[in-house]
């Protein structure tokens, strides 16, 4: 009985995630997350070798010795060195394996690490607000709150931090997801190689609105698609100064998608460094240059004439 | 009221608190005097304070706590090591992570 | 205790022997859940030392001469209260209580310097609220103190059952805890002045 | 200032749905009052149970206190996953998120601090001493104590539902959004002073367990014959010890954050948050092997009990254990690869993740060794066991593609991640408690359990979880991320619906586990256990009666074998007459345990709502009560020969009767 309930969940399970799976990490649309699925079907596949034959075994020993079949009965014999042996082998071999391949592609798909490509890749700066997302192209100088579009097969590198309470930044269908914290840049690279409208929203819950903190990711086909979005941003004519970020911080929920033609210059530094001001750096470890970079013109020594004019006052 | 003959060895002499106390004296002396003076570079500072420091806890555990192997003490002593090794991977590592993180993280 | 318990006393001496034991053991752990305690303080003391948020910085701050002064008092007070321990296992009432009382004379001048080195400190508006450094050096060190502060408490009483008591199992059980206790946070004390002063004066 | 710090009648509830279950709750808690009252039976529960040290009382009263609170527990849950299903295609459904929040925080909190861990506690009070042959554990006062801290860690998360709030964080409360800026009400400091009363209540736990085994062991009992159970249990005690003061000093922390304005976790000041997610899983990780390794032990026994075999691989499972609880500490950064630290610590995290499988996976192999060329008797603890390896296997695999970053980086934080927690807590550690609670069932009281009822128990829970669970793999890779309050995605609808209608399933479960009881305690003249080994035992727990007389043990017995009442039976030593015995030395009840626990409710009540007079009041108060314990007189007694040997006789008298 439980073997076909279990066959048949398993069955079920396996004609959804084959069919109707639209939308999810199975259905990727770009690079990382395509790499990323092949990765789970291997590591599946590779601990499906133990765990089958466990289950297996297990029914056929509690079908095949229990009471009243008369099957051969030993009830002192409990050691076996052999057995001992191969059964700490099994599972010591396979993690070996799973652990060169873990090693490899934590590595690979390490989300600071640029993806390479033949096209330049472009930058947005990612912000996450009680409860929406702000979306900053400084090379293009344009902001939008819940809608981020890039050309497809152009690589995105996004920067990412936090007004507030932490959350995640995650577009399924495009692959990795990552924290957004207060005074802290994390980054993410991702890419699109098909074109496509995709959900986008936070993975880590920051509180009562949290389940409308989400976003739509458009992959445009052409370059020349995204620059008609770029300039439909730029018709809004609306100004991203730091007032209208102020406001925009108030919690909000289901933020209606907003345009902003201009940005102040250096917002998203001053987001991060109101609190990344107040700690102090010291390099023990080995900063890949992929890692959070300060700004061009940024120099140590305005950290320390911050410090001592708040000393000062 | 008679554990007291049997294993005063578990429970040091005034000669054995001496001893711990004079290296104990040294052993803070050392590093105060290395910090205070500033007669060594930053990175021979710090290795003075860490062996130090590691030697005078040693110091302690031996002659204050009369931490040892006999049959009686051992599974103090051990509980006491475990407890190190928990401490030395909670921390070094909770200190790998977060540095790390911020050396990815920050400016 | 009653005179039916101490008919018993003889026939039962190996289960108050091993209870006095269990109790010192079970004291032993609960210390090394103490260092783990201690360890987590210190960890976060690690994350956030440089943090000072443009406030007052570990050099700047740290009097390493009232450091010293405390540290010399710990360290004698471990001392002292070994010969409380040696004198209590000879059954040397007087001077198990002599050495206790200048045990906990030294105890409170370390106190006392700590109570006055953050006085001070709140004093110049370098409070634990100003910067993650403070907070976390506030956290870290008045855990510590709170700990001495518990342990005097525990000396006060147990000078007073020893003068009432006697020096029993039971008294000696309970002097051998506050003596783990007590060289126990000696141990800390050092990783207090290691880690926080003296690295911090650097 | 006021009299009452913040508290006013704003803290009343005000959702219907909250009135309606305090309703419910008084009623129930009135009918509970007379009834007692009405029986007179007020003066016995306190004398005999509410102060009793015997840690087989304490053990059952953990067990009781862990059924409560999963009813609570599971009422949550079940509300969840029927918000959830209704509130789909864009409708709001009944929960709004204020409500909602506070359901899903507490009933993380509550399954696994006041359902999973008095559960695991409870058995190992009822079994230990008893299979080491111990008389009682090191620290019967403490041990009293303990409970009644995990009592009032359990009612402060009650009365946050009629006063106030509870949190609205999510079991973990991480900062910033636990701090005061985000969350400026009394739900946190609920969180916090649960947590921490009923954290140092395991800690004493913990200190006391590890004693009773390290230094009570009968005669004889050399580290490596102790049964299996046990071991896993010291390992369970060992990880408490070295990690709930992580938990302490981490919601310590938060406690000076959010009431003297420090600076540990808060955004501004330079307060770093990822060091509160470091400190949180550094505790965290080894929590979820102290309430699976016990649930280890009790599959061992039962597999070994009902093949009629020894235990495959004895060695094997003690060294497998230790590696685990070792390896248990560093691998807590897998609760956040998403955190962004680098690839090397990632991977680093990761592989030490997966080399933990390697110890369970021989686990795994050497229950179903013992199975072989066992004689099964597929009683209910076995059915338990059985459905534990599958289900458990299932959850293991889902847990090391989780370990393995690059899966995380999509898997993180769904539902997915919420699927294979509940298979390995659910399959792993609860189905273990109740393989354990129906085996020492009789042991504990006297009488058998109704093993049909057990077996409608057993199938429901089982068929349930997989309803339940599995479509939430399915949701997980469809891209639903957990702690969402409603959702507006066709495609996830008919998995939500399955999901639901699997909790019901459960629900009934929970409601045959209840028959079960009833239908037990009305026949249990006719269910008697008289010769207290009814499943043909290895232990020595069943070397005595059920119910174990209350000094356990009337000769310490002296043990050479791992299965040392097997080993008994076999050579003829076992149900002993005795001509003389020694007078026992027992502990006296106390009732410096409840009254310390109504103290430290008072105390945790009083720092909630910032009464700071009964912060003071009750924080003397328990440092006095303590003192006055501790210099306390008629703390024990003695048992008279005579008397040991009637009792004793009594009992082997039944024993030849059969």
């Amino acid at each position: 009985m439980l073997t076909r309930n279990l066959s048949k969940i398993a069955l079920m399970a396996l004609v959804a995630l084959l069919a109707g799976c639209q939308g999810g990490v199975l259905d990727p649309k770009g690079q990382i997350g395509i790499q990323e699925k092949e990765l789970i079907i291997t590591a599946t596949i590779l601990m499906l070798l133990v765990v089958v034959p466990v289950i297996l075994m297990t029914l056929y020993f509690a079908w095949k010795y229990r009471e009243g079949r008369g099957e051969a009965y030993e009830p002192k014999w409990s050691h076996s060195t052999k057995i001992e042996t191969i059964v700490w082998a099994i599972p010591i071999l396979i993690i070996i394996v799973l652990g060169w391949i873990t090693y490899k592609t934590t590595h690979e798909l390490d989300p600071y690490k640029p993806i390479a490509s033949d096209e330049e890749h472009i930058t947005v700066e990612v912000v996450s607000l009680n409860w929406k997302w702000l979306f900053i192209y400084p090379d293009l100088g344009i902001a939008t709150v819940n809608e981020l579009a890039f050309p497809t097969n152009v690589p995105v590198e996004y920067k990412i931090t936090s007004a507030g309470t932490m959350n995640a930044f995650f577009i399924p269908q495009l692959g990795s997801m990552i924290y957004s914290m207060a005074g802290m840049e994390t980054k993410l690279h991702l890419i699109a190689n098909e074109p496509g409208v995709y959900d986008g929203f936070s993975a880590n819950y920051s509180g009562g609105g949290f389940s409308g903190m989400k976003f739509k990711a458009i992959a445009t086909e052409t370059k020349e698609d995204f620059q008609a979005w770029v300039d439909k941003v730029k018709a809004s004519g609306e100004a991203l100064t730091t007032e209208r970020y102020e406001a925009l911080v108030e919690p909000t929920e289901y933020h209606p998608v907003e345009y902003f033609a201009t940005v102040k210059e250096g917002l998203f530094f001053d987001i991060i460094w109101e609190y990344m001001g107040d700690h102090g750096r010291i390099d023990y470890f080995d900063k890949p240059d992929y890692a959070a970079q300060p700004p061009a013109g940024f120099e140590l020594l305005e950290r320390k004439a911050r410090e001592s004019e708040e000393a000062s006052q | 009221m008679s554990q007291h003959d049997h294993d005063s060895h578990a429970h040091g002499t005034v000669g054995s608190y001496v001893v711990g106390f004079i290296l104990s004296v040294i052993l803070t002396v050392i590093p105060f005097w290395a910090v205070m003076t500033g007669s060594f570079d930053r990175a021979t500072t710090v290795a003075i304070l860490v062996v130090t420091a590691i030697v005078q806890i040693v110091v302690h555990l031996k002659y204050f706590l009369h931490l040892n192997f006999s049959k009686e003490g051992k599974l103090d002593t051990f509980s006491f090591l475990f407890t190190a090794l928990v401490i030395v991977m909670v921390v070094g590592l909770s200190i790998w992570i977060i540095y790390a993180s911020n050396a990815m993280m920050m400016y | 205790m009653s005179t039916h318990a101490a008919a018993h006393h003889d026939a039962h001496h190996d289960e108050h022997h091993d209870t006095g034991r269990n109790t010192v053991f079970g004291f032993w752990i609960y210390l090394m859940t103490d260092c783990i305690l201690f360890a987590s303080f210190f960890a976060t003391y690690a994350v956030l030392f440089m943090n000072t948020a443009g406030g007052a910085s570990g050099s700047e701050i740290f009097d390493l001469k009232l450091v010293a002064g405390g540290t010399a008092a710990l360290l004698l007070s471990s001392i002292t209260f070994g010969f409380a321990m040696i004198s209590a296992y000879k059954q040397n009432k007087s001077g198990t209580l002599f050495w206790l009382a200048v045990t906990f004379l030294f105890g409170a001048v370390f106190i006392g310097l700590e109570i006055y080195e953050f006085n001070h400190l709140i004093h110049a508006g370098h409070g634990p609220s100003e910067s993650a450094f403070l907070t976390a050096f506030f956290s870290l060190v008045g855990l510590h103190g709170l700990h001495v502060t518990a342990g005097l408490i525990w000396l006060i009483i147990l000078f007073i059952e020893v003068s009432k008591s006697g020096l029993g199992n039971q008294q000696l059980t309970r002097l051998s805890c506050l003596s783990l206790f007590w060289h126990f946070l000696d141990i800390v004390w050092i990783c207090v002045f290691t880690v926080v002063y003296l690295m911090g004066a650097m | 200032m006021s009299f009452l710090g913040k508290l006013s009648w704003d803290a009343l509830p005000y959702d219907p749905i909250v009135i309606g279950t305090l309703t419910v709750v008084a009623i129930g808690g009135a009918f509970l009052f007379a009834l007692i009252t009405k029986m007179k039976k007020w003066g016995w529960l306190w004398r005999e149970w509410l102060t009793s040290v015997d840690h087989k009382r304490l053990g059952i009263m953990y067990i009781i206190l862990a059924f409560v609170m999963l009813i609570r527990g599971f009422a949550d849950a079940i509300m969840m996953r029927t918000q959830l299903a209704l509130a789909t295609n864009g409708s709001e459904g009944y929960l709004p998120p204020d409500h909602y929040d506070q359901i899903f925080t507490a009933h993380g909190v509550i399954m696994i601090i006041f359902v999973a861990m008095p559960f695991m506690t409870g058995l190992m009070n009822l079994i230990v001493p008893l299979q080491i042959g111990a008389r009682d554990v090191a620290f019967p006062f403490l041990n009293n104590l303990s409970f009644w801290l995990a009592v009032s860690g359990a009612l402060l998360v009650n009365i946050s539902l009629g006063l106030g709030e509870f949190a609205k964080t999510g079991w973990v409360a991480y900062p910033p959004l636990s701090g005061l800026e985000f969350s400026p009400g009394v739900g946190v400091d609920y969180y916090i002073w649960a947590l921490q009363i009923s954290g140092l209540g395991t800690t004493l736990t913990g200190v006391n367990f590890l004693v009773t085994v390290l230094k009570m062991r009968t005669p004889g009992m050399k580290l490596m014959q102790m049964p299996i159970f046990t071991w896993t249990c010291t390992w369970a005690n060992v990880l408490i010890v070295a990690s709930f003061p992580i938990l302490t000093a981490a919601l310590a922390m938060l406690t000076l954050d959010r009431y003297l304005d420090f600076h540990f976790f808060t955004n501004d000041a330079g307060g770093n948050a990822m060091m509160y997610i470091n400190l949180f899983w550094a505790w965290g990780h080894p929590e979820v092997y102290i309430l699976v390794l016990p649930a280890f032990g009790i599959f061992s026994e039962v597999v070994s009990t009902f093949t009629g075999k020894r235990l495959f691989g004895y060695k094997s499972m003690v060294y497998a254990s230790g590696a685990i609880s070792i390896l248990g500490f560093i691998v807590w950064l897998h609760h956040f690869f998403t955190m962004g630290s680098s690839a090397s610590v990632n991977a680093f995290f990761g592989i030490m993740t997966m080399i933990i499988a390697i110890p369970t996976g021989v686990k795994l192999f050497n229950w179903l060794f013992t199975m072989y060329k066992g004689r099964i008797r597929m009683e209910v603890p076995m059915l338990w066991t059985i459905g534990f390896i599958i289900i458990f296997s299932i959850g293991g695999m889902t847990g090391v593609l989780l370990a393995v970053p690059g899966a995380d980086y999509v898997l993180h934080n769904s539902l997915f991640l919420i699927a294979h927690f509940h298979n390995t807590i659910i399959g792993g550690a609860v189905f273990g408690y109740f393989a354990g609670f129906t085996f020492w069932f009789s042991k504990a009281m006297g009488f058998h359990l109704d093993p049909k009822w057990g077996r409608v128990s057993f199938w429901c829970w089982t068929i349930g979880f997989l309803m339940a669970f599995m479509p939430l793999y399915v949701l997980g890779f469809l891209g639903m991320t957990r702690r969402l309050n409603h959702t507006d995605n066709p495609d996830w609808n008919i998995w939500l619906y399955i999901a639901a209608a699997g909790a019901f399933v459960i629900a009934i479960g929970i409601a045959a586990q209840f028959i079960q009881l009833f239908v037990a305690f009305r026949d249990r003249n006719k269910n008697k256990d008289t010769t207290g080994d009814p499943w043909n035992g290895h232990t020595l727990e069943w070397s005595l009666a059920s119910p174990p007389q209350f000094y356990n043990f009337a000769k310490l017995p002296h043990v050479e074998d791992i299965d040392a009442f097997t080993d008994m039976k076999e050579k003829g030593t076992a149900y002993q007459r005795h001509a003389k015995y020694e007078p026992i030395h027992m502990p006296s009840n106390t009732n410096a345990g409840p009254i310390m626990g109504a103290l430290a409710t008072a105390f945790g009540f009083a720092f909630v709502w910032h009464i700071w007079w009964l912060v003071a009041a009750s924080f003397v108060g328990l440092i006095v009560a303590f003192i006055a314990r501790s210099y306390a007189s008629g703390k024990d007694y003695y048992v008279q020969p005579d008397e040991v040997a009637r009792i004793e006789n009594e009992h082997l008298d039944n024993v030849a009767k059969g």
